[in-house]
């Protein structure tokens, strides 16, 4: 098993290198020019011009660039933002709890509400429930975030007053209210896909012949469910996981932008709006590699479920 | 300054008149009955601060929290003329020189004095290139600062510069603990390093992306103006309908910077007061004088005379700005020799809304049978409304003009670049100081057509400049307005630019918050400082 | 006893008729917008719903549902770029990838690997915001996106058929690789290619939504309804229906290829039918 | 067709494979991915198939057989040994020639049902093959049919789908495409294994019917030691990679030599109830064949065998010539 | 003559794209205690849905499960469920195809034994797992700790299927229905399980319903055989006898299409054509269009079931008419 985790660590480290290059090469080709928006737009002097270039390095050669920020992204230091003249290391730990915790409560709600639903629909398939299930995830499927987020706002805060509109709380039990909404609309989806999944797996599960050795064993229904074919069922729903992790983290952009939550999304769609490559280079460095984390997980996670896989 | 209709730069507005819409209630007068001391209000801005230091905030979001916690040695009245701030008098024995007399006895607010020290540390440094202050070129044309005594601050000039004068009234007067940026040389003007000043609020913490706090400094100086709040919570919100839902639901108590088509909404929100106040900003489109076949003074001027500025007026400013007649200078700015300003408005050539003529005028041009052109602009609503409206007046002339929007930044890095990669350009100005030649000198000299200028219709004209070089170096406002008259005449036969509007700039607030009336050089001053929330 | 497979049929029908409904209102939208999608009225400006806009007026008083109609369009059609561009180019990188092995095999992995390691949105948004804003652009940055995963996909299929025995036989008649992979291991992989190109098609309009939402889609006045609806969202609180309209627009059209993939995937593997 | 002795002493030898070795990667794997372990499917093999003879070839499952039919017709890559035809080394061939070689040579898989392309109709299958090697030009139809027809199957069936015949028609058009390009030698992978006896019937009847008529030479893969034996002038009895006796048909299942072979013979249960294993419990080998990573200390099948000697767990006996014909690779026949 | 199960006229039908797909059209079957019963056919014949329709394996929401199984007398198509619980494992038993699949893969091999000691057996979690090593060491497994708490593919599949019987026999039931239990397993394997099967039905005194497709394991291990021909039973009798002299033309069929010792050069029979589909009605006599005894009055509605002999039935018109071959 160790082994096995080194292994994959290691053969992360060339994914991760070509991506940060990529990365670092996607921010230069951008039109614009780091110095004059630094300067803010006035007559700036050239002089000025040339101090930012030569404080931030954009005078050098870009592989040379390149070769400084790996150096000191390999020490923690992923340089310092243009615009907010912090370093992208600590905004982005600053702003990572929000995201987190968003996050966190989206897989929360997604998996609670899409696990149960799932089991529900299989067993009772072709039934209203599974029909409704079924429905209601379709549509769920396909609301774009922003559009669910807009109306969540319109709805529960604008027209009735039930939910704060925006920001988040001063400490965690606060911020499960103020995430509610943000974490609602980032769920949907994969809620939506997570029960499909988990509603095929057990179907899937319950034809198995191992189920009817679990019927002949008498067992109660309820033990065949959830002992013999949940397990079962839920291996595709991790496989998926890791894939949907990923999605929640492209719709964090969306949903920080609409609730104004200060997380790495609204980060990452502020730095790209003006061109602050340092935060869009480190920011996209970081998501890559926690994602990568995070798959990783999810793997060694199914390793854990699925016996096979741990001893292959 | 650049103005930009999404949140970063200031439009830079001075007004003599301040146009008040009140929705419900304004209090103007400070103490009024009902009020408290103490509170903690909730102020929403639009995007996150650039930093805690004055030598960054040159923007709508950065200045409103800077102003609670730094001043400058002096601060603009209402109208525009300089007043006595942490500088108590000040003189000009000549036109090169200024000396300050710093006021005594005012405190940071770590209980440390205010030195002049200080000050020369503080406007030194935001002249100095390593800083790359936005705000340097205000001190562009100066030699010297030193300290003459421990409260006498004097500036020297190479050469005497009209505007000088109001520099140390924006943030580039700002003044910050010397001592306190050396403790905190790395990380000043960061979240964990925070800014030191004399301001009514001192800093508590910055959670980026989401809030800055800031708290009463009770050691203020000028004590019976405030501050009363016991704290000030800057909300960060991007979004313009989750600000006004915050105003509703009572999670904001007040916010800046509202778009035109929200204040119908504001306005039916049970008890908040909306206040506009006009701007000094314009919103230009600048043709690129070097282009094919926008070269042609004669297509320009088919182009100005066959957009319908009365209807963009009509149908996409509504109340958020007054027509501009083709102006860069608005009467809120003649701060001076005003009769003149408003003759030579009367009777300039504005090129008024005449298909007919704009269809003979593009005959008789370079331009005739019609030609293909782009314009660029930012996604800001207002400017991609406009150029489409511009795009369809244009349609009927035969000319078919495309829309290139790009990002913000994009935007501005081509409006600065010398490269002027363009035919035509949509963006948005502001005066930085209450003076004419603030919205005169920044569009029309040719100085500005390189890297880091504001010559966005890479305008040339020889006579113009030395007007405008001539203005510059005289201290007589009447001769001053006289020479601008003249080269604000000598340009409106060359055309280079359409002025849509000045625009307005609102606040709202809800009910209970009182002790703050908008002036139009709001974003220079503190918003907090006379604040309190009414019982 | 037979209502499984009937409801199979019933999805199926009913997906094809809103993604057929979908396409005669793009193809058909010059006939039937009731005005040209630019038409700047500023008199009608916010006009609620009417005999004249039957669903209102933007800002500019440009008709709501002819904008709708006419945004169909570049929606369907960036959709149906992204879908076809990252389609064809992921099944052959995934054919030749599964049945070649070996170093190209490793290599074009390698590759997929490291765009896969981009949560899909964010490399889109990283693409454009190099290569600049723009239907074009976003097209060509959300095909890049999906290739490695149709790539992916196709690879594994392949790999599974290259084991069969009809592959195996075709090899021991002397069959070249190029006429095993695309005249036999192709049309073996085709349906589950058009059943994720479907749901691709369905991704594809959230996506470019998504990017048009943030300001990188379509240059005005075209539309999109992913722009219209980044643009009705400035006017959510007093007028809805510029925002909704074109919102739902989306999820009707999403809601339609989703239906059309769960479809095509019971009608072509029946062994999961009802999964 | 007599069942005479057609161990064709005296003819020539249409396919040899010498001292053949496959391995594949398995086991445990390293930081940088590669497997410690190779797992031997097919190790050392000999073995010769000649003109118009039939060579079965029985073992359990996993024990190299399809290995070793996908080594022979090069579908696989050897790691180590020689493969010939007709006395000309195919090991060597290049793509041109390999090419040429399966025209000569041709493979039946095991599963009909996947055996065919189930997106084109069998008439398409089978004109391809002439297509592509340019065989009756202009007479593809005819040949298709006669083919058709040579195997027993009607004509009407080029107009259908794969997917609309059954198992036992579809492997008779495995046969048909095989023969098309009229090879002179045919490896049955396992062709009968997956049909119900009434079907198998058909298909050993026809391969009996294609070496009588056409001449061809066929090394006939199966685990069912009844149905090699049925159809096989001689019998090789693979375990775990290796060869461990063979023999003329009729001799092998009247006198198994190796302990392995006579423990196969005992275990098949018998219709006619003669040699129950039942009531002769004795002669059971136990236990499971269980894959090799690693070459073995001594016989493979010691763990298994009930008549193992002290040598036997030393040294692994080699293939040794113990008769005419015979075959065996066991210490207790070594002399 | 007190039957321990007794099959009458069960008919079983599954959802299909085509309607209802008619897997078993009528089966008539008797089986005293302690009996061992082949039950023999072909692939589509119907034996396994038989098999699955005794315990109430069919999945109810797809599939019409009509006609009678008794046992001992007790009706058990109208059973509840946890009636049904409670007769599964003690009453009658089942062990299945791919000792592979049979058990969750997922879960500790010794809990998955000792479940079933805890819920037929109704033994506590500590006396639960004692009988799981117990059966471990039982099968000569060395270590049986460890072992216990390894995965299912940890073990070999004779292992595993014999543990499978093990299991299925924890509730000490009457009855045994194996569902081709060695058909997935190499001959030698086969050999040993079934002996192992051979020896505990000496031991518990239990019947068992043998499915299978192979007249080898027939003859083996069962003193009675019931053939099946498209959903339906065409002969019953004792082994050696209907495998000795068949009298049904479907066994005789059956019967010469094996290879045997001997066979070496001649031409096996075959059975041309195909047998009807499941979606297709009944005309005539089902084996008709194969049938090589065949005649024209054979179409003339179904063949019942008559006796052909001391303990022998055959649905065939021709019963007594015909003199068919078998294998000595």
């Amino acid at each position: 098993m160790l082994a096995y985790l080194a292994r994959r660590l290691l053969q992360l480290v060339p994914v991760l290198l070509v991506a940060s290059f990529l990365v670092f090469v996607a921010a230069r080709l951008t039109p614009q020019d780091p110095a004059v928006v630094m300067a803010g737009g006035r007559q700036t002097s050239t002089a000025v011009l040339e101090a930012i270039r030569a404080k931030y390095h954009l005078d050098e050669s870009v592989p040379s660039q390149y070769l400084r920020w790996m150096a000191g992204a390999l020490l923690g230091d992923l340089g310092e933002s243009y615009r907010l003249k912090q370093g992208v290391s600590a905004m982005i730990a600053a702003r990572l709890p929000v995201s987190l915790q968003l996050i966190a409560m989206s897989v929360a709600i997604a998996l609670l509400a899409a696990v149960p639903l799932g089991i529900l629909a299989a067993l009772r398939k072709g039934s209203w429930v599974d029909i409704l299930a079924t429905s209601l995830s379709l549509a769920a499927l396909s609301s774009p975030v922003f559009l669910t987020g807009i109306l969540g706002i319109l709805l529960f805060s604008y027209t009735l007053g039930w939910l704060p509109a925006l920001g988040s709380g001063r400490n965690f039990a606060e911020n499960l209210r103020y995430l509610l909404m943000p974490s609602v609309a980032l769920a949907l989806n994969m809620l939506a896909l997570s029960m499909r999944m988990t509603r095929s797996g057990m179907i899937e599960a319950m034809r198995r012949p191992y189920i009817q050795t679990a019927i002949l064993k008498g067992l109660p229904r309820r033990t065949i469910v959830l002992k013999h074919a949940l397990r079962n069922a839920l291996l595709p729903l991790v496989t998926i996981t890791g894939l949907q992790i990923g999605f929640l983290l492209s719709g964090t952009v969306l949903v920080e932008y609409t609730f104004g939550l200060g997380g790495l999304g609204s980060l990452l769609v502020n730095a790209i709006q003006t061109s602050d490559y340092p935060v869009v280079q480190g920011l996209t460095l970081f998501i890559v590699s926690a994602f990568l984390l995070i798959n990783l997980l999810v793997d060694l996670l199914y390793g854990i479920i699925d016996p096979r896989i741990r001893q292959a | 300054m650049r103005k930009s209709g999404s949140g970063r730069a200031l439009p830079a507005a001075f007004a003599l008149a301040c146009i008040v819409l009140v929705a419900t209630l304004s209090s103007c007068a400070r103490a009024a009955p009902g009020a408290s001391k103490g509170g903690s209000l909730s102020f929403a801005i639009t995007g996150d601060i650039v930093a805690l230091d004055p030598a960054q905030a040159y923007d709508f979001t950065t200045n409103p929290v800077v102003n609670e916690i730094t001043e400058g040695l002096l601060r603009f009245s209402p109208t525009g003329e300089l007043l006595p701030n942490l500088a108590e008098k000040w003189e000009s024995p000549d036109p090169k020189t200024y000396v300050y007399h710093l006021r005594k006895g005012v405190k940071f607010q770590d209980g440390s004095a205010m030195g002049a020290d200080d000050v020369v540390f503080s406007l030194d440094r935001i002249r100095d290139p390593k800083t790359a202050s936005s705000l340097a070129w205000m001190y562009g044309s100066v030699d010297r600062i030193e300290r003459t005594d421990d409260s006498t601050v004097r500036i020297s000039l190479k050469t005497p510069d009209a505007m000088f004068r109001y520099a140390l009234a924006t943030t580039a007067g700002h003044v910050i603990s010397k001592a306190y940026y050396e403790a905190h040389a790395s990380n000043f003007g960061k979240p964990e390093g925070g800014l030191l000043g004399t301001g009514p609020f001192k800093f508590a913490s910055w959670k980026p992306g989401s809030e800055i706090v800031v708290e009463r400094f009770d050691g203020y100086w000028d004590r019976d103006k405030g501050p009363f709040l016991d704290r000030v919570v800057f909300k960060i919100i991007g979004e313009d309908a989750t600000r006004v839902t915050g105003l509703k639901t009572g999670e904001i108590d007040a916010t800046i910077k509202l778009p035109v088509d929200l204040l119908p909404v504001v306005r039916s929100i049970k008890g908040a007061q909306l206040v506009g106040v006009e701007g000094l900003s314009d919103d230009w489109i600048a043709f690129n004088t070097r282009r094919k076949p926008l070269d042609d003074p004669q297509v320009r001027k088919a182009i100005i005379t066959a957009f319908n500025v009365g209807a963009v007026m009509d149908g996409i400013v509504k109340e958020a700005g007054v027509a501009a007649g083709n102006q860069s200078v608005g009467p809120a700015l003649w701060t001076y020799e005003k009769a003149a300003w408003e003759t030579f408005q009367n009777t300039v050539e504005k090129y008024a809304y005449d298909p007919a003529r704009a269809r003979e005028l593009l005959a008789k041009s370079r331009g005739a049978g019609g030609f293909k052109a782009k314009i660029l602009t930012d996604g800001d609503a207002f400017r991609v409304n406009v150029a489409q409206a511009l795009q369809a007046d244009l349609a009927k002339l035969g000319i078919q003009l495309e829309i290139e929007k790009v990002g913000e930044a994009e935007l501005t890095t081509r409006q600065f670049s010398g490269k002027r990669d363009y035919d035509i350009v949509m963006g948005g100005w502001g005066a930085d100081f209450p003076d004419p030649a603030a919205n005169i000198q920044p569009f029309l000299h040719s100085s500005g057509m390189g890297e880091g200028g504001s010559d966005f219709a890479v305008y040339s004209n020889p006579k113009v400049d030395a007007l405008i070089d001539q203005q510059s170096r005289s201290s007589d406002d009447k001769e001053r307005a006289k020479l601008l008259i003249s080269a604000l005449q000598l340009a409106a036969a060359d055309a280079p630019y359409i002025f849509v509007d000045h625009p307005k700039i609102f606040y709202a607030a809800s009910e209970k918050v009182g002790g703050y009336t908008m002036s139009p050089i709001w974003y220079w001053d503190s918003i907090a400082r006379g604040m309190y929330l009414k019982k | 006893m037979r209502r499984r497979p009937k409801a199979g049929r019933a999805v199926l029908l009913a997906a094809s008729s809103l993604v057929a409904l979908l396409c005669l209102g793009a193809l058909l939208a010059p006939a039937i917008a009731p005005h040209p999608p630019q038409a700047i009225d500023l008199r009608s400006s916010f006009a609620p719903p009417s005999q004249d806009h039957p669903l209102g007026a933007d800002k500019l008083g440009r008709d709501l549902l002819s904008r709708l109609l006419y945004g169909s369009r570049s929606t369907l059609l960036a959709a149906l770029l992204v879908v076809a561009s990252s389609t064809l180019l992921g099944t052959v990188l995934g054919l030749v990838s599964g049945y070649a092995g070996g170093l190209v095999d490793a290599m074009l992995s390698r590759i997929f690997d490291v765009l896969l390691a981009f949560p899909a949105l964010l490399l889109a948004l990283l693409i454009v915001a190099s290569v600049g804003r723009g239907m074009a652009n976003a097209v060509i940055a959300l095909a890049v996106v999906y290739v490695p995963t149709i790539a992916r996909l196709v690879r594994s299929l392949t790999l599974v058929e290259s084991r069969l025995a009809y592959v195996e036989a075709a090899q021991a008649l002397g069959y070249s690789s190029s006429r095993i992979v695309f005249v036999h291991i192709a049309p073996n992989v085709a349906p589950v290619v058009l059943v994720q190109s479907t749901i691709d098609f369905a991704y594809s309009i959230l996506d470019l939504a998504a990017l048009s939402f943030l300001g990188l889609g379509v240059q005005p006045p075209l539309a999109d309804w992913g722009a219209m609806l980044a643009e009705g969202r400035e006017y959510l609180l007093f007028a809805p229906s510029l925002a909704v309209a074109p919102g739902l627009a989306i999820m009707a059209a999403v809601i339609a290829f989703n239906l059309l993939g769960d479809g095509l995937q019971t009608r072509f593997d029946p062994g999961r039918r009802g999964a | 067709m007599t069942g005479g002795n057609r161990e064709g002493a005296g003819r020539p030898a249409i396919f040899e494979a010498r001292l053949l070795e496959k391995t594949f990667p398995a086991g445990p794997r390293d930081l940088l991915g590669r497997s410690a372990g190779r797992l031997r499917a097919v190790d050392w093999v000999d073995i010769s198939v000649l003109e118009a003879g039939i060579l079965g070839l029985v073992g359990e499952s996993g024990c190299g057989k399809s290995t070793l039919a996908r080594l022979a017709l090069r579908l696989i890559e050897r790691d180590a040994g020689s493969l010939s035809f007709r006395g000309e080394d195919i090991g060597a061939l290049d793509g041109r020639g390999l090419s040429r070689l399966r025209r000569s040579m041709q493979i039946v898989f095991q599963n009909p049902f996947a055996s065919f392309n189930p997106r084109f109709r069998v008439g398409t299958v089978l004109r391809e093959v002439l297509r592509v090697h340019r065989l009756a030009p202009g007479a593809e139809r005819e040949r298709t049919e006669g083919m058709l027809a040579r195997v027993g199957l009607s004509k009407e069936l080029l107009e259908r789908y794969p997917g609309e015949l059954s198992g036992g028609q579809l492997q008779r058009l495995g046969f048909a495409r095989a023969l098309l390009v009229e090879p002179a030698f045919v490896v049955c992978d396992e062709p009968v294994s997956a049909l119900d006896v009434s079907v198998q019937a058909q298909i050993l009847n026809l391969v009996a019917e294609l070496r009588e008529s056409l001449g061809i030479a066929f090394l006939f893969i199966a685990h069912d030691l009844r149905v090699v034996e049925h159809i096989s002038d001689r019998v090789a009895v693979m375990y775990l990679g290796r060869i461990v006796e063979s023999a003329g048909s009729g001799e092998l299942y009247l006198s198994p030599l190796h302990p392995y072979t006579r423990g196969l013979i005992r275990a098949i249960p018998s219709p006619a109830g003669g040699s129950s294993f039942l009531r002769d419990r004795a002669s059971l080998i136990r236990g499971e064949a269980s894959r090799l990573l690693e070459a073995p200390r001594g016989c493979r099948f010691r763990p298994r065998c009930p008549v193992a000697m002290a040598r036997c767990g030393q040294e692994e006996p080699g293939l040794t010539g113990v008769g005419p014909g015979r075959e065996v690779a066991c210490w207790l026949h070594h002399s | 003559m007190s039957g321990l199960l007794s099959l009458r006229g069960l008919r079983v039908a599954f959802a299909g794209e085509g309607g209802a797909a008619m897997a078993v059209r009528g089966v008539d079957l008797e089986l005293e205690g302690g009996e061992g019963l082949a039950l023999v056919g072909e692939s589509g014949s119907g034996k396994s849905a038989t098999a699955k329709a005794i315990l109430g394996l069919h999945d109810m929401s797809s599939t019409a499960v009509t006609g009678s199984v008794r046992f001992e007398g007790r009706e058990l198509l109208e059973l509840g469920e946890a009636e049904l619980r409670s007769f599964r494992g003690r009453g009658a038993s089942m062990v299945f195809q791919d000792p592979g699949t049979s058990f969750n893969p997922l879960l500790r091999m010794g809990e998955q034994v000792a479940e079933a000691f805890r819920s037929v057996a109704g033994l506590d979690r500590k006396a639960a797992r004692e009988a799981a090593l117990g059966l471990f060491s039982r099968l000569g497994i060395r270590d049986p700790v460890t072992r216990y708490a390894q995965y299912p593919h940890e073990f070999s599949g004779g292992m595993l299927q014999r543990m499978m019987i093990l299991l299925a026999l924890a509730g000490r039931p009457r009855l045994l229905v194996a569902d081709e239990p060695t058909t997935a397993l190499d001959v030698t394997v086969q050999a040993q399980v079934l002996l192992f099967l051979e020896e505990l039905k000496e031991e518990l005194g239990m019947a068992v319903l043998l499915v299978t497709h192979d007249m080898g394991i027939v003859a083996e291990t069962s003193t009675r055989i019931a053939v099946m021909y498209a959903g339906r039973i065409v002969e019953t009798g004792g082994t050696a006898e209907v495998l000795g002299s068949p009298a049904h033309p479907y066994t005789e069929a059956l019967l010469e299409a094996m290879p045997r010792p001997g066979s070496r050069g001649t031409r096996l029979a075959t059975i041309l054509g195909l047998p009807p589909g499941v979606y297709e009605a009944d005309s005539g006599c089902p084996f008709f269009p194969r049938c090589r005894h065949a005649l024209a009055s054979c179409m003339d509605g179904l063949p019942p079931s008559v006796e052909a002999g001391p303990g022998r039935k055959s649905a065939c018109f021709r019963t007594h008419s015909l003199s068919l071959r078998g294998i000595a």
